[in-house]
């Protein structure tokens, strides 16, 4: 067993490559079923919130970080923590809008894309559709509701890839029944 | 134990994969989302080999697949090795992983049991598509008597 | 430099093959073919001699009068082979191992595209573009 | 400091209880010489509660309690931000009465963890990290069998929760 070290690769880059791996396959399979690429978005982003809604609680847990005073530092905290943590990635947020309630991301290296080349035939699908629904979930849960599209695709031949996200409003703890 | 957070982005995409197969399908369906998580798995196995085994120089036999799967296939995908590996020298491989890594949140004992096999299918395609991948088809199954220990049988088709 | 580029599918039928613009395209498919032979005879032979190290790379299978056929083998049983113009007498055998690496590369993310089915015909173009660059250098 | 202070509660046998309330989410613990730990959400639901010293109950439901428990710290809450000078991150941490101490602690995803203990705990906001980042993100939201949201069912978390607490230096023996 003179080789054992050899077949041991870097874990961390493992860990990638089995996510945009099996992220490949889920998305070929959706395709198979649905033959619709706005119906491959809508399940993309479903799942993506059903995703978001759980990793939030371990991105807190992990970060340790607290309650975001504004819009600007959320979306920081986005970009350079959560991004980086689960996709090795740091986008550059820019584009905001006068209110300051819009921002872009943009990603230089999609990771969910690295390997993938789209048949032909597939201009409305949104290859990394997840990324929109995990923002929403995870944003829900820390009680602010977006909107989240995006806007350009490197996959489809733009020069970047850029998310758009929106507030829409904040959302509020319940009141205890019987007061108000 | 702190786990790489990617790895955890995995995890929960498993989670969700496994959710969605089985959301759009029947009760009387059941044997067909295991037969669509394995044919994803195995789709995963077959690429995820082709990158582990680029460094590597030449499998001699069987064995040596056999042993790069329990060793350097395991502990890249979870981070651990197999805990036990066993063969009756006919084709048949069973491998025990103590402390499954899909299984380690869901339950310490019998709780949830019923849903074991749906958390086990993804893996078993991706044993099998590595296998194929390197030039050994193989039926895998797996069987679990109290969570988070697995096993996992490989059965060699010589054909 | 490279005049032909081919990658065998595991049961021996071509995934691959591209060839410098020539009129004699056939000339080189039938090589390859002829190559596969040396291949299988490289792979077979190991374990008789315990000094081999089973290496990917196969090194050189067999020269003709205008050219050299080299070949590797990955770990999946897919071959590539690559032939290149004896006229290239400073070639180093490092070289051809280096190309055959990049080549490997290039399958395996190829292999990871999920729109593509194994063993179809390769028809990525990033793939290509890598096979293209080897065949233009100077 | 004895458990057995706290005299307006009244004894039972039970050491852990689930809330069976679907519509609050809360869990809470009593600590340091715990004597309860709950959970709750944000919409108020009791996720999971459990005690370890408490001696005494009520003489309402669980039910009520829990009902009693999200008002009063909805309340703190509110009342807690509205006179403080600065904007409040964290909310209040802590209030103390003379017979135990109620420890609060809440994740921007509305995750409130409370935990009664005896007099003697000081600040326990980091085993209340610990329980939610180690038991409640490892064992419920990352086990697909468990919603979010919902009042908890898995043994794990249980046990995982237990002998967390149990292995805390700051109990002594007095865990039954």
């Amino acid at each position: 067993m003179s080789r054992q070290s050899s077949r041991a690769p870097d874990p961390r880059k493992v860990n990638g490559e089995l996510f945009t791996l099996t992220y490949g396959a889920l998305v070929a399979q959706l395709l198979k079923d649905y033959e619709d690429d706005d119906e491959v978005n809508r399940q993309l982003e479903k799942m993506g919130y059903n995703i978001g809604v759980r990793l939030i609680e371990d991105f807190l847990a992990r970060s340790n970080v607290s309650r975001c005073n504004d819009f600007r530092e959320t979306a920081d905290q986005i970009a350079k923590v959560a991004f980086k943590m689960y996709l090795g990635v740091t986008p550059v947020v820019s584009n905001w809008s006068a209110a300051g309630d819009e921002f872009s991301l943009l990603i230089e290296n999609n990771p969910l894309t690295d390997f993938v080349e789209l048949p032909d035939g597939h201009t409305d699908l949104n290859y990394s559709n997840l990324l929109c629904g995990a923002l929403k979930g995870a944003m829900e849960m820390v009680q602010m509701e977006v909107d989240v599209k995006f806007v350009q695709d490197q996959l489809k031949g733009d020069n970047i890839t850029e998310l758009r996200l929106k507030f829409i409003r904040r959302l509020e703890d319940a009141v205890p029944a019987g007061e108000d | 134990m702190a786990q790489l957070s990617d790895a955890v982005l995995f995890e929960y995409l498993h989670i969700e994969i496994v959710g969605y197969i089985h959301r759009c399908a029947d009760e009387n369906e059941k044997d067909h989302c295991i037969a669509k998580l394995e044919s994803l798995g195995f789709r995963v196995g077959q690429s995820l080999v082709e990158r582990f085994t680029r460094e590597s120089t030449r499998f001699k036999d069987e064995l040596d697949t056999m042993k790069f799967i329990c060793k350097d296939f395991w502990n890249s995908v979870y981070r651990k090795q197999i805990d036990n590996l066993r063969t009756n020298h006919q084709g048949v491989y069973v491998l025990q992983d103590n402390k499954f890594r899909f299984l380690t949140q869901i339950s310490n004992g019998k709780q949830y049991m019923d849903v074991a096999p749906k958390f086990l299918a993804f893996p078993c395609g991706m044993i099998r598509g590595a296998l194929a991948n390197l030039g050994v088809n193989s039926v895998v199954t797996a069987e679990v008597s109290a969570m988070p220990a697995c096993k996992f049988q490989i059965q060699i088709q010589r054909t | 430099m490279a005049v032909c580029v081919a990658v065998i599918a595991k049961e021996n039928y071509p995934l691959f093959i591209k060839t410098i613009p020539t009129d004699n395209e056939l000339k080189f498919y039938y090589t390859v073919h002829t190559s596969l032979d040396v291949v299988e005879e490289k792979i077979s032979s190991v374990g008789k001699n315990t000094n081999d190290m089973r290496e990917l790379y196969l090194g050189l299978l067999y020269p003709t009068e205008d050219y050299k056929v080299y070949g590797y083998v990955t770990n999946t049983k897919v071959k590539f082979v690559i032939i290149m113009e004896s006229s290239n007498t400073n070639l180093r055998d490092n070289e051809i191992r280096s190309m055959f690496r990049k080549l490997h590369g290039a399958y395996s993310d190829m292999l990871c595209n999920p729109f593509y089915t194994p063993g179809e015909n390769i028809t990525s173009r990033s793939f290509e573009e890598v096979v293209l660059a080897m065949m233009q250098q100077d | 400091m004895e458990s057995e202070d706290e005299e307006e509660l009244v004894s039972s046998d039970d050491n852990e209880k689930l809330c069976d309330r679907s519509d609050t989410a809360y869990v809470t613990n009593h600590l340091a010489l715990p004597a309860s730990c709950r959970i709750l959400v944000r919409n108020g639901t009791c996720l999971y509660y459990t005690e370890w010293n408490r001696k005494t109950h009520l003489s309402m439901s669980k039910d009520e309690e829990f009902k009693l428990m999200y008002g009063m710290i909805f309340s703190i809450k509110s009342f807690v931000s509205r006179i403080s000078p600065y904007d409040l991150k964290d909310g209040f941490l802590n209030f103390k009465t003379s017979k135990y101490k109620l420890h609060f602690y809440e994740t921007p995803s509305g995750l409130k963890l409370v935990m009664n203990t005896d007099l003697t705990a000081g600040n326990i906001r980091d085993v209340l990290h610990q329980i939610y980042s180690n038991i409640y993100v490892e064992y419920i939201v990352k086990n697909p069998m468990c919603e979010l949201g919902v009042p908890i069912k898995s043994e794990l978390f249980k046990t995982k929760l237990d002998d967390y607490i149990r292995g805390l230096s700051v109990f002594p023996m007095k865990l039954s």
